[in-house]
Parts: structure tokens; C-alpha cells; sequence
């Protein structure tokens, strides 16, 4: 009875990586556990020695962070998900916008708000402000922002009607019956929403390894197509 | 101590905004508090117990789920919401007094238990003798139950601030992070620590709320001794 | 009028009295955990009863049967209680004007300053009840209960810790309530000498039931076996007139069918009939009118009756010219010596020094008595 | 011996008292307020002085001038409250035998069950204290200090709301303590009948001041102007042997140079030489020996002094053959008409019926009295 | 119970963690919430001030915050998290034990309040009364303060487990999210707040929380309701 391979990843992977752990317990009869947090929290844990084999984060500067200082286990990281980036209304809206340069986005949202994650710390609102930059866009709605916490938080201030607009993944929009995708936003108007992986550089587990090269097994490719992530070759 | 600090113009925001808010959920949810408490203390009806546990609730819950259900309840579109935004025209969504709201939500349960805590070693027979001089139950509430009261109103009181001071996960989520109107210290903290270098920055937020976490303290142990020596109680 | 019928069960205690008395002073006297205590909460509505009915002056306090209960401040009563209860977070003023913002203002409420002048509490009025001596607090306490303004005032032994030269000025206060304001009294003491001079009723309880009510004399007096079993309670009571007062001497002339007696200092002006108690111990027996004696008290009668058992001291039952009685004791030995039967004529002799201002009280003869009903 | 010398300011009022007694039992008396509280905590530990030192038995418990003390529990001093003060969270057994789990063992301590039977508690020690009455309070309060064990029992009013039944059962328990373990005793009473029977010495207190200190003879009866104003508190004491008891009449003969005195009921036995207390009210004049009178005691007397104001009584102080003396009360009308002046020869009634196995206690050659300091 | 809500096998296990962090949480921090408690309320020493601040601390910042400085300081790589592992070999980081620490930690506060309002409103005479019956002080202590005191304990300790099973912020900070170790009730409602399709979940757990919390309650309400029956301060 050996101890599990200790995958700690970003809280928005929680389904996918359930799914696959699962798949690769039944088919490898290793065992997996996840611990699902904020890709800060857990970068923070594994730079004080938590006991984590695998990371995966949200976005790649938490990656880079645990990279420069040395806890990355050299030549395991890489890019393994990716998402698109969309702008929600509650579904009873009937406004429609495409998102381009000088698209009037500030009175498409009115009166009302825009639901974002923190746009300076969790990843989600750090790309929707960078694509809003690019877009020209962030002058006219930085006073309208409701910077929250979460993509699910975001998501939930649209679902009921708080907020006018909000930004969130495409994974998320997907699940939420109360909102609708209006606009998604250029790929090049934002760093692509990477989330890597990595081997940390205290493992010792032998498994780890194994377990990294099964994120990029066709039944795992197969689960992240399900759950609406790009898988990124 | 702004400068001293050398706070940047959006932490001072924060910064009085997290007093108002504290002290606007503090006061606003005394009244409430004290009734609550004391209902649950000497009344016995059907549902006490339930009420008894719905007070409690904030504590028991993570903070983010307390703040999804504020927002499910009294969101623009929540049931009790919408009913006191088209009669009373009270709207909490994206205000700082949704952030007091939810800072006073936090803060009951601590502040409801240290009151009744203090009723309930209210002497009853000082409330009986009240009553053979002939003052009325609401007199004998106002004039012996609450100053007997007072240790445990102020220590819900101090708890209560406290919490208000420190809370930010029902708050970030009912009312989101607005600056100058919802983002309190508690949740410029919490941001810094999300950012990779932001722990600075955290720590001298930290050290803000620390002192104003004390000094409110010390006004709470003044009051209380002051009270407490006008009754001889300390030598 | 205060009426009580009142069953309780209190743990093991079952509390089973009722009695019933027209104003004035009424005594509660009973021994310690006989109930007293438990009656006067009754009464004020602290306690529940189980079944009962307590009226006073004709309004329903309690009823169980008629399932009325009014609370306790809508019952206008001044509660002493046995340990003062004060508010200790209110000064002493505020405690004493407590009541009083309750009261409906009648204008001849008594005085503030009258009381605290007469319980000598001036001074205290800034302070705090920590800050207060155990009799300082029962001093406050009695004056924040006649500063409510009661329409009855009960007091759980008010007295009990002082010392007597304050008893003596603080008395006359509360038989001023009952005078002044026709406020009936029901008064918890185990101070024979107080319940002698004050009450207009004893009621006797004994481990929860009544055992005697009646006048000081028929309650205490008359019955000199048990309940009251200590010879030092044993007291009678003589209605005599007021006659002059010498100046020179300082004595107060009382005049009784059976001789005079002699009262030392003045009586309250304007009474002409007082009813003076009088303890048996203090009486004394002659066969021969005495000559060249201290004691200048001596009153005729004859024996009715002598109650001995084989204890030293046997208590002699005289009867007066106009048929009042007169509890003597005396000891064995001495009836013996003396020849004592009967039907035999002999002099009373009163010790003037033994008695005082004391145990006299006014009578009042509208005041009449209620016996006690189980 | 107590020797105790304080000095405290407490609020405006200024205790400054030094006294010292040899053993025995020693009463504080004095107006409410006048201090003996304050005395009684300081002892016990529980009140911090400004200035003084205390010392019982030859062991300094406070010296503020050495820096010295004792902490409160290791002064084992027994200590009754004026209010009791039992633990509402244990039962009456429990707060009876609290002070045993701390107590030396001696092998000599008071029985429990002793205590109990004549505290009459037996029935309340499964009880908790908000379930007792007040008078059971106190009693269980003077249990649970006597059990303790202690080396100084400390006593504030301990019996103020007891009836007078109840206090003569217990009154022995307490004297029992004094002789049986030789623990000495300080009591603060107003009553002057239990001070007189008890108390070896007595201290009166006024105003935070010792006005008086000696055997009860000396400190109240001797004077008879205030502190103690109150005629009704002068009593002198005698030295008297013990005759034989006359079983027929239940009287003890007591034997004085002065004459023969009977007292009702017997004395413990084995006592050969004894101390009663006699009130001045209690004892009358007569220049004639009296016949066919019902006073059997009559002593024979000279006057050596009257004390009179412009009050009706006068205090007369007589002289005895022996030298000692003894406190007599008359109406100034009574001496005019019975000529009485110093020198003059009277003999002294004293009422037997008034005197009774209270005011009686053992003499103790052993005890000496130190004089109040100041 | 775990029938009749059908909890998967993860969520059973988050439960009885949750139970067992929050009695451990509760039990191991009652000593030490008893002794700040009696040192705050009855002694004055230099520091008293500070003692009482950091005690408070916990409730005034963020609980991130406070997991972080639980992290910084009782890590693997801690200062006194590498002494207690090297010389005891006690390690809190990422073990249940951390769990527990955590929630201790953020429910200190509310314990160390109630039971010192309880300590203050002890007779102080009643304790001088024990003194002169010859208990030496601590007998005093444990005999007459705690007992008298009881009311403040158990409104302390129901707090603090209240407290731990509704923490996840400091705990998630502190010992991460794992399953069978740290992964607690609460943790798993965050987690499943955060994703598509988990507010079934959530809810679910927020039910089974909400039952215990109210079985605790009502056991200390109980307990309480005895103590004071045997004061007979309830009629
Ligand atoms: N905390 C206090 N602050 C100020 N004055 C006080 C305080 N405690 C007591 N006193 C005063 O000290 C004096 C002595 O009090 P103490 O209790 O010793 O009196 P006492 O002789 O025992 O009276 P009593 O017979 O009424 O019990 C009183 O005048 C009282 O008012
Ligand atoms: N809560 C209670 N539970 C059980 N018994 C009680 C309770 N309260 C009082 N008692 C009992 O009821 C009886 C009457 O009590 P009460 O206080 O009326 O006596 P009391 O006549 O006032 O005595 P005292 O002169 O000692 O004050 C006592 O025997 C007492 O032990
Ligand atoms: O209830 Mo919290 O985890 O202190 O915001
Ligand atoms: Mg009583
Ligand atoms: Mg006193």
C-alpha cells in the first residue's frame, strides 16, 4: 500500500482531473489524490515544502514563480490546457456586441457592471484585462468592474442579475444555465489561457512521472473535450 | 499613521472604508444582536432552537457560502432582495452597505452569543425586585437587564468590529471588490497574497489592520473598566 | 385587607397557609425555613403559587382557580427584601428614587428627605451598593421600598442587621407609613420586641402552615406553650389612657382599671389610648402592697390561672379589675413560697425601666381582626 | 491572642483601629457602618490595609512595616459572612466539607455530624444554597466554617436572622468551640444578649475607632453613657460559685458574698465557678428587705454612684461586699422617693425569671484582658 | 446518516475529518483558551495589551492571511515548525493535526472571549471565601472560578468547533486540500463552489454541516440547561 501520487492543483481543473485520476487508477492501479486550491495557495505551499508531486496551475505566472525559485523539477514542465475567454450577459438579456477595436462596450454594460475575477491575482481577470487593453476596451469600463474572487463568483453575479456583464472561461459559460456567451474574445487579444504542468522538484514519488505523461493519454484528452478545455499538443 | 506607513491613496480608501463598514455593521446589528440574544436567552417559543442555529449558520459555513446565499436572498433579484429594492428602495448589490451587511452577518453570531452569555448571569431576582417597584418588563429590560448586560455588549461589540474588520470572503462575494465602495482592507490583503511579490504590500495592510484591530481593543477594555470599576467590581 | 390562601410545594417544603388581616401592621413570626419568606414572594409575585387566591384590600392578586394573575408592578407593593437586592450598577439615590418613576404621583408620597434623614443614609447617596456596609444596604433598601409609593408594603426581617439604637430611630418610620399613609404592613421579624410594638396582627407559621393569627396577645401572648416556646416572647397586651406627663421625672402617666403605670419618656402627642405591651418576664408578684421598692408600677389583680410544667419558671395568668389579663412569670419555688393559687388576690408589680417608647402603640379601634382559616 | 492594629481609607471612611485580646471570645460591637466588617476582613485576608499589622496567636498574618503577608488560606481562620457567601455550585454537604479537603488533620476535629444535628441542617445537605432560606443560609455558613478547622473563627453577625429558638441551640455549639478546641472567637452582634453571654472581651467600635475595649463588664457596662446608648444594653457581670441544683424547683444556686442567686435550670457540670450576666434593667432597689415578694434573689448592696441626665432612668452603680460592682436601673422619681444617694445601703432584686442559661458562662482564670490601644 | 443524504465516500471522509479536526480543534485549545482567559481577565503584567491583541488577531485578519503566517511559521521550513519537527517531532504541515492547528487558531478568539466574560462575572468574593477556608489558589481556581465559570466554557467550546468546521480559509492556506488529511467539509464546499456543476454538491455538504452544527448546539444547550438547573437559576 503505497501513498498516492499528490497532485495539487488549481480549484477550475477540479472536474477534469477528478474524471482522469479516476481513469487512470482503474487503468494503472496507482493511486492518485488531488488537493484543489488557488494556484497562489498552492504555489505557496509547495515553495514550504509541501508534499506535492505534481502542480497544476491556472496561469503560468505561478508557474514561473515556483520555476525561478527552483521547485520545478527540470524538464517536466508543460502547457497541457487551454481555454478561451468569453463575455457573458444573463440570459434574458437581448443585447448582442462583437468584440473588436472601439467595440462600445462601456454602454453595452450601461448602468450595470462587469463581473471579473481580481484582475490583478486571479488569472481569470488577469486575462480579461489584458484583453480588454489590447481591445482598447479598459478605459471605458475600469470604473464599472465588480472584481470578485473567483470565475465562479463572476459567473454567479451574472447568473443572478447583479452584475450587466461579466467575463469568465468558456468551460465556465457552459455550465451556467442563467447566463449566455455574447462575444468571445480574439485569441490574440490575450496571452493564451495556459494552465501547465509540472513535476515539482521534491517528489521522489515514482509514479509522478506516470502520471504526467497520462494527462496526455487520449482518455484524458477525451475527458478535457467533455469538459470544454483545449487541449494543447 | 497614513503617512507614516506611507499607505497609497487606494489603501487609505480601504482603509476608511473598512472603519465605516465595521462600525456601520457593528452598530446597525447591536440592536438586532441584543433582541436576538435575549429572546434566545429567556423566552421560550416553538422554534427557538431553530433560531438558535440560523444565528449561528455564518459561522459554521464557509465565509464564500454565506456571501452566495446574501446574494441568492437579497441580490437585486434575490426574494428579499427585490421586495426592499422596489419598497424601500434599500439596495445592497456593489454598496458598501452590502459589505456592512455581510460584515454584520459574519459578525452575529459572535456578537449574539457574548450578549446572551452576559443575560443569562444577569441576578434575575435584581429584575424581580425591579418589578415590585412597580417599573413595567420593558423598564426592568432597559434599566437592569441591559446595563447588567453591559460586559457582554461590549465584548459582542469588539467581536463583532473585529470580524467585520477581518472579514472578506462573504463580503468579496455578495458585494464584489469595488475600491471606495466595497473593497475593504480585509480584501486588498487578500489580493496582495493572490499576486506573486504582493506580500509586501500584505504585510503592511496587515500591520494597519493590526493597529486598528488594538486600539479598538483598548476603547473596549477602557469602556469595560470603566464600567466595571463604577461597580467596584475591580479593586 | 390583606387575604392569603396560598399552597406551594418548594422541594420537600409544601408551603399550606392561608390567613387574613385588616390593615395595620401584621407580624409573620415562625422559625427559620418555616415560610416566611416564601409567603412575602407570594404576595409580590415572585413566586407562583400552585392553587391559591391573595387578595389585598379587596383587589385579586392572584387567583388560581379564577386564572388571574396580575405581575408583580402592576401590584403597587414595597418589597423589603431578606437581602436587600440592591441595583448595584445605580448610585444609592437612584436605587432609593427607583420606584419612583413608576409611581403614579399622588402628591403626599413620603418625603425623600424625611426618609433618608430618619434612615441616616445622606451621605451615602453617591455611592455604589458594593460600597456599602451590610446594615447601610438594609437602610437603603427599607427607603427605596417606602419610596415606591406602595399601596402595601411587605418587609423580610428590614432590621435584622441593626444595631438597636438604630431600630429604635428607624421604627417610628415605619409605623409613620402606617399612619400617615393607611398603608397596610406585612413584616417578616424574629425581634419579639419589634413585632410586640409594631404589629397589629401576628401571624405564626410553622413549617409552612399557620398555626396562630391573631392580636400581638392572643397570637403570642396567650399561648405561652408552643409555637412560641422561648418564656422571653411571652408578652400581653393592656389598652390604658394617656394621662399627664411630668416634666420633672420625665414619665408619661398611664391609666389602667387595675392602678397606674408609669412610662418612661413622652407618648406621641394627641393619642388618648394606647395600647402598651407588656413582657411577662418583666412583671413581678406580691401578696403585700410593697414599701421602699424601685419599681413604682403596681397593679391589682388576682390569679386566673397558673401554667407550670416541671420547668423552673411557670407562667401566671392575671386577671385585672375590668377582666383584661396580665401574663405574669415567676418561678416555681417563689409560687410555693408565696403560697400562689388561683383566685388569689395579688399586686403586679411592672418594671417602669423595662419598659419604654418602645412597645407602645396607638389603638385604633377600626382595626379589627380577621382569625386564621385553613 | 488577637492583636490587631490597622489603619485603611475606604472611600471617606477612615478605619484606625488597634485592640488585642487573649483568647476566649471577643465581640465587635458598634453602630451599622461603624467598621467591624472591615475589621473582621482585614483578619480574614481579604481587605489589604495601609498601615498596621496583625497578629493571632504570636503568628504576624500582616505587617506592612516587616512587608509581611499571610495569604488568606494559609491563615486558617474561619470565617462567617454577614451574607453567607456559600458556593451556589455545590450542595450544602459539599460547601459543609470544603474546608476539611484543606484542613490540617488533627485527629480532634469537631464531628461532623455534631455540627450538623445541632445546626439542624441534616435535612438540607443534599440541597443546593439558591434552594435554602435565609436563616438556613446562615446556618450552613457557620458549619462550613467551624468544619474547617480552623485556628480563628471570624464571626459577622452570624446569627442576625435567626429566631431566638434557633440561636439558644446554637449559642452552646459555639462556646463548645471555645472551650472544647480552644480556638479563639471574634464575633460582631448587635445583640447584646448573645455578646453578653459570650464574649470574654469586647471590642466597640465607632466611627472606624476602638471607644472601648475589655471584659463585657468593663466595655459596656461601665459605660453606661454612649457609644452604647441604649439602656437596654447596661449589664455588669459577677463572678459567682456554683451551689447545688434543687431538683424539685429546677433552680441552680449561685453563691455571692453578696447573697444568694437562683437561677433557672442547670449549668453544665463540673463548672465550680461561673460568670453570669446580669442587665441593669433587670435589677430593682428596695431599701427594706422585701417579704412575700416574687424576686428570690436579693443581694445586699451600697450605692457608689448615679449616673442621671435629664432622662427618666438613671443608672445607679452599686457596690458590692465583695467590691464588686453591679449596674442597677431606677426612675430619677423612684430614687427621689426613695431617698437613695451614694453611700446609702439598698438591696438589689434581681428577676430570676429574667435570667435564664443564656447570660451564664465558665470563668477562665486563664484569660486576661489587654486594654484597647489607640 | 450518510445513507439517507447518499455522500459519496469522499464526502463521508470529509466529514468524519471535519468531526474529528473540529473535537480536536476544540478540545486541545480549551486549556490554553482557559488559561489566556483567567491571565487577560484577572492578572495585570507588562504584555497583557499585546496578549490580548494577538489573541484576537485571527478574527481580524483575513484567514488566508492568517494560514500564510501558520504556513510562514509552523511549515516544514518554518522557524518553529523545523524546531517541533526536529526536536519533537511534531509536524502540523499538511497533516490533519495542521487542520486542527489552523482551526484552533481561528477559533481561539471567540473561546478565549466567552470564557473570560464568564470568569469576569464570577463573585470574586466567593473566591475569597474559598481562600479563608484554606484552598491554596489554585485549588480555588479549579473548584470554585472553572465550575462557576462553565457556562463561558461551554459557549467557548461550542464557538471554537462551530468555528472549525466552518474554517477553510486558514486551513487551505495552511495544509492545502487533501483528501483523507485536510481535506474538510468546508474545504470540499469551496471546492465545489469553484467549479461547473458543483452547486449540488455544495449544498449537500452545506446540510450535513448545518445538522451538526445544530447537534452541537443542542448538546451544549443541554449541558448548559443542566448546570443551571443545578444552580437553580432556571425555575
Ligand atoms: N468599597 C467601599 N468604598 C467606600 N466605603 C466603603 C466601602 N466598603 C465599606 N465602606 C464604608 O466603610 C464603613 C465600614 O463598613 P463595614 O462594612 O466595616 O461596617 P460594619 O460595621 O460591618 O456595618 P454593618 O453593621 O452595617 O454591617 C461604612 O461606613 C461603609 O459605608
Ligand atoms: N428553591 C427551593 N427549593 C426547595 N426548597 C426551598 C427552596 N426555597 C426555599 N425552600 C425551602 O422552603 C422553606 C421555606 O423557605 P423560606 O425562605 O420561606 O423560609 P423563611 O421562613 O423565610 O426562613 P428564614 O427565617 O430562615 O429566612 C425552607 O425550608 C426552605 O428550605
Ligand atoms: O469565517 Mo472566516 O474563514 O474567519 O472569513
Ligand atoms: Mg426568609
Ligand atoms: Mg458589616
Amino acid at each position: 500500500q503505497s501513498d498516492p501520487v499528490l497532485v495539487m492543483a488549481a480549484a477550475s481543473l477540479k472536474n477534469v482531473f477528478d474524471q482522469v485520476g479516476a481513469d487512470w487508477m482503474t487503468e494503472s492501479g496507482k493511486k492518485v489524490a488531488f488537493s484543489y486550491a488557488a494556484s497562489s495557495t498552492l504555489a505557496k505551499q509547495i515553495e514550504q515544502g509541501a508534499p506535492a508531486d505534481v502542480f497544476a496551475s491556472a496561469d503560468l505566472a505561478w508557474m514561473d514563480y515556483l520555476d525561478q525559485r527552483g521547485f520545478i523539477r527540470t524538464g517536466t514542465r508543460n502547457n497541457l490546457l487551454g481555454n478561451v475567454l468569453v463575455l457573458i450577459v444573463p440570459a434574458d438579456t437581448a443585447k448582442s456586441i462583437t468584440l473588436a477595436k472601439d467595440a462600445d462596450l462601456s454602454s453595452f454594460i450601461g448602468g450595470g457592471r462587469l463581473a471579473v475575477g481580481n484582475v490583478n491575482a486571479v488569472p481569470a481577470g488577469k486575462y480579461a484585462k489584458q484583453a480588454l487593453q489590447a481591445l482598447d476596451l479598459w478605459t471605458g469600463v475600469e470604473d464599472k468592474l465588480a472584481q470578485v474572487d473567483s470565475v465562479r463568483a463572476a459567473l454567479a453575479l451574472v447568473a443572478r442579475g447583479e452584475a450587466a456583464a461579466g467575463i469568465v472561461y468558456a468551460t465556465d459559460a457552459k455550465s451556467e444555465p442563467l447566463v449566455k456567451v455574447v462575444a468571445t474574445f480574439p485569441a490574440e487579444s490575450h496571452v493564451p489561457v495556459t494552465y501547465p504542468v509540472a513535476v515539482t522538484a521534491a517528489s521522489s514519488h515514482r509514479d509522478a512521472g506516470s502520471f504526467l505523461a497520462y494527462l496526455r493519454s487520449k482518455m484524458a484528452q477525451r475527458a478535457y473535450a467533455a469538459h470544454g478545455f483545449t487541449y494543447l499538443e | 499613521m497614513s503617512d507614516v506607513l506611507s499607505l497609497s491613496p487606494e489603501e487609505v480608501t480601504a482603509v476608511r472604508l473598512s472603519l465605516r463598514i465595521a462600525a456601520m455593521a457593528t452598530i446597525a446589528s447591536l440592536p438586532f444582536g441584543i433582541a436576538a440574544a435575549y429572546a434566545v436567552a429567556r423566552w421560550r417559543f416553538p422554534g427557538r432552537g431553530l433560531l438558535d442555529g440560523l444565528i449561528h449558520l455564518p459561522l459554521v459555513l464557509p465565509p464564500v457560502v454565506t456571501g452566495f446565499l446574501l446574494l441568492l436572498l437579497l441580490g437585486r433579484k434575490g426574494v428579499l432582495g427585490a421586495f426592499l429594492a422596489d419598497h424601500f428602495g434599500i439596495v445592497f448589490s456593489f454598496r458598501w452597505t452590502g459589505a456592512a451587511l455581510a460584515a454584520a452577518v459574519m459578525g452575529f453570531p459572535l456578537m449574539v452569543r457574548a450578549i446572551r452569555l452576559s443575560i443569562e448571569s444577569v441576578d434575575r431576582r435584581l429584575e424581580a425586585a425591579s418589578g415590585t417597584l412597580g417599573a413595567p418588563p420593558l423598564a426592568t429590560f432597559f434599566l437592569i437587564t441591559l446595563p447588567l448586560a453591559f460586559p457582554g455588549i461590549v465584548v459582542g461589540s469588539i467581536l463583532s468590529f473585529a470580524k467585520a474588520l477581518g472579514e472578506f470572503g462573504a463580503t468579496i462575494t455578495f458585494v464584489s471588490n469595488i475600491p471606495g465602495e466595497t473593497q475593504t482592507i480585509s480584501a486588498l490583503i487578500y489580493t496582495n497574497t493572490q499576486v506573486p511579490g504582493g506580500d509586501a504590500g500584505a504585510m503592511r495592510l496587515m500591520l494597519v489592520s493590526t493597529v486598528i484591530a488594538f486600539a479598538a481593543l483598548l476603547v473596549s477594555e477602557l469602556v469595560q473598566r470603566r464600567a466595571r470599576r463604577r461597580l467596584s467590581l475591580v479593586p | 385587607m390583606i387575604e392569603v390562601a396560598a399552597r406551594l410545594q418548594q422541594g420537600t417544603f409544601l408551603l399550606d397557609a392561608a390567613f387574613s388581616c385588616y390593615g395595620g401592621i401584621t407580624a409573620l413570626f415562625g422559625r427559620s425555613g418555616s415560610g416566611k419568606s416564601t409567603v412575602i414572594a407570594i404576595i409580590a409575585g415572585i413566586r407562583r403559587l400552585d392553587r391559591g387566591r391573595v387578595a389585598v384590600n379587596g383587589q385579586v392578586l392572584v387567583d388560581t382557580n379564577a386564572k388571574i394573575w396580575l405581575p408583580p408592578h402592576r401590584r403597587r407593593i414595597g418589597l423589603v427584601f431578606q437581602d436587600s437586592q440592591l441595583f448595584p450598577h445605580l448610585t444609592v439615590r437612584q436605587n432609593l428614587l427607583y420606584g419612583r418613576w413608576f409611581a403614579r404621583r399622588r402628591g403626599d408620597e413620603i418625603a425623600f428627605d424625611a426618609v433618608i434623614s430618619t434612615l441616616d443614609i445622606a451621605a451615602l447617596l453617591s455611592r455604589r451598593p458594593p460600597q456599602l456596609s451590610g446594615g447601610e444596604k438594609q437602610r437603603v433598601a427599607l427607603g427605596r421600598a417606602l419610596l415606591a409609593n406602595p399601596a402595601l408594603l411587605l418587609m423580610d426581617e428590614p432590621l435584622a442587621s441593626l444595631d438597636m439604637a438604630r431600630k429604635i430611630e428607624i421604627l417610628p418610620l415605619i409605623e409613620n407609613v402606617r399612619d400617615a399613609f393607611g398603608i397596610p404592613i406585612l413584616y417578616v421579624s424574629h425581634a419579639l420586641e419589634e413585632v410586640a410594638r409594631l404589629a397589629d396582627t401576628v401571624v405564626v407559621l410553622d413549617a409552612g402552615r399557620v398555626v396562630a393569627c391573631g392580636p400581638p396577645a392572643t397570637a403570642l401572648g396567650s399561648s405561652p406553650q408552643p409555637p412560641v416556646r422561648d418564656r422571653f416572647s411571652i408578652a400581653s397586651v393592656l389598652n390604658v389612657n394617656v394621662g399627664p406627663f411630668d416634666e420633672r421625672y420625665g414619665l408619661t402617666l398611664l391609666r389602667h382599671p387595675a392602678g397606674d403605670i408609669f412610662l418612661s419618656g413622652r407618648i406621641r402627642p394627641h393619642l388618648q389610648e394606647v395600647r402598651i405591651v407588656i413582657k411577662a418576664i418583666d412583671v413581678a408578684l406580691t401578696t403585700e402592697l410593697p414599701r421602699q421598692l424601685s419599681i413604682r408600677t403596681v397593679l391589682h389583680a388576682h390569679i386566673g390561672a397558673i401554667i407550670a410544667d416541671d420547668r423552673a419558671v411557670a407562667v401566671i395568668d392575671l386577671v385585672l379589675p375590668d377582666g383584661s389579663r396580665l401574663l405574669a412569670l415567676a418561678t416555681r419555688k417563689a409560687l410555693d413560697e408565696l403560697n400562689l393559687a388561683p383566685g388569689r388576690p395579688v399586686f403586679a408589680l411592672i418594671k417602669t425601666v423595662a419598659m419604654d417608647e418602645r412597645p407602645v402603640g396607638a389603638v385604633d379601634t377600626r382595626r379589627a381582626m380577621a382569625g386564621g382559616e385553613r
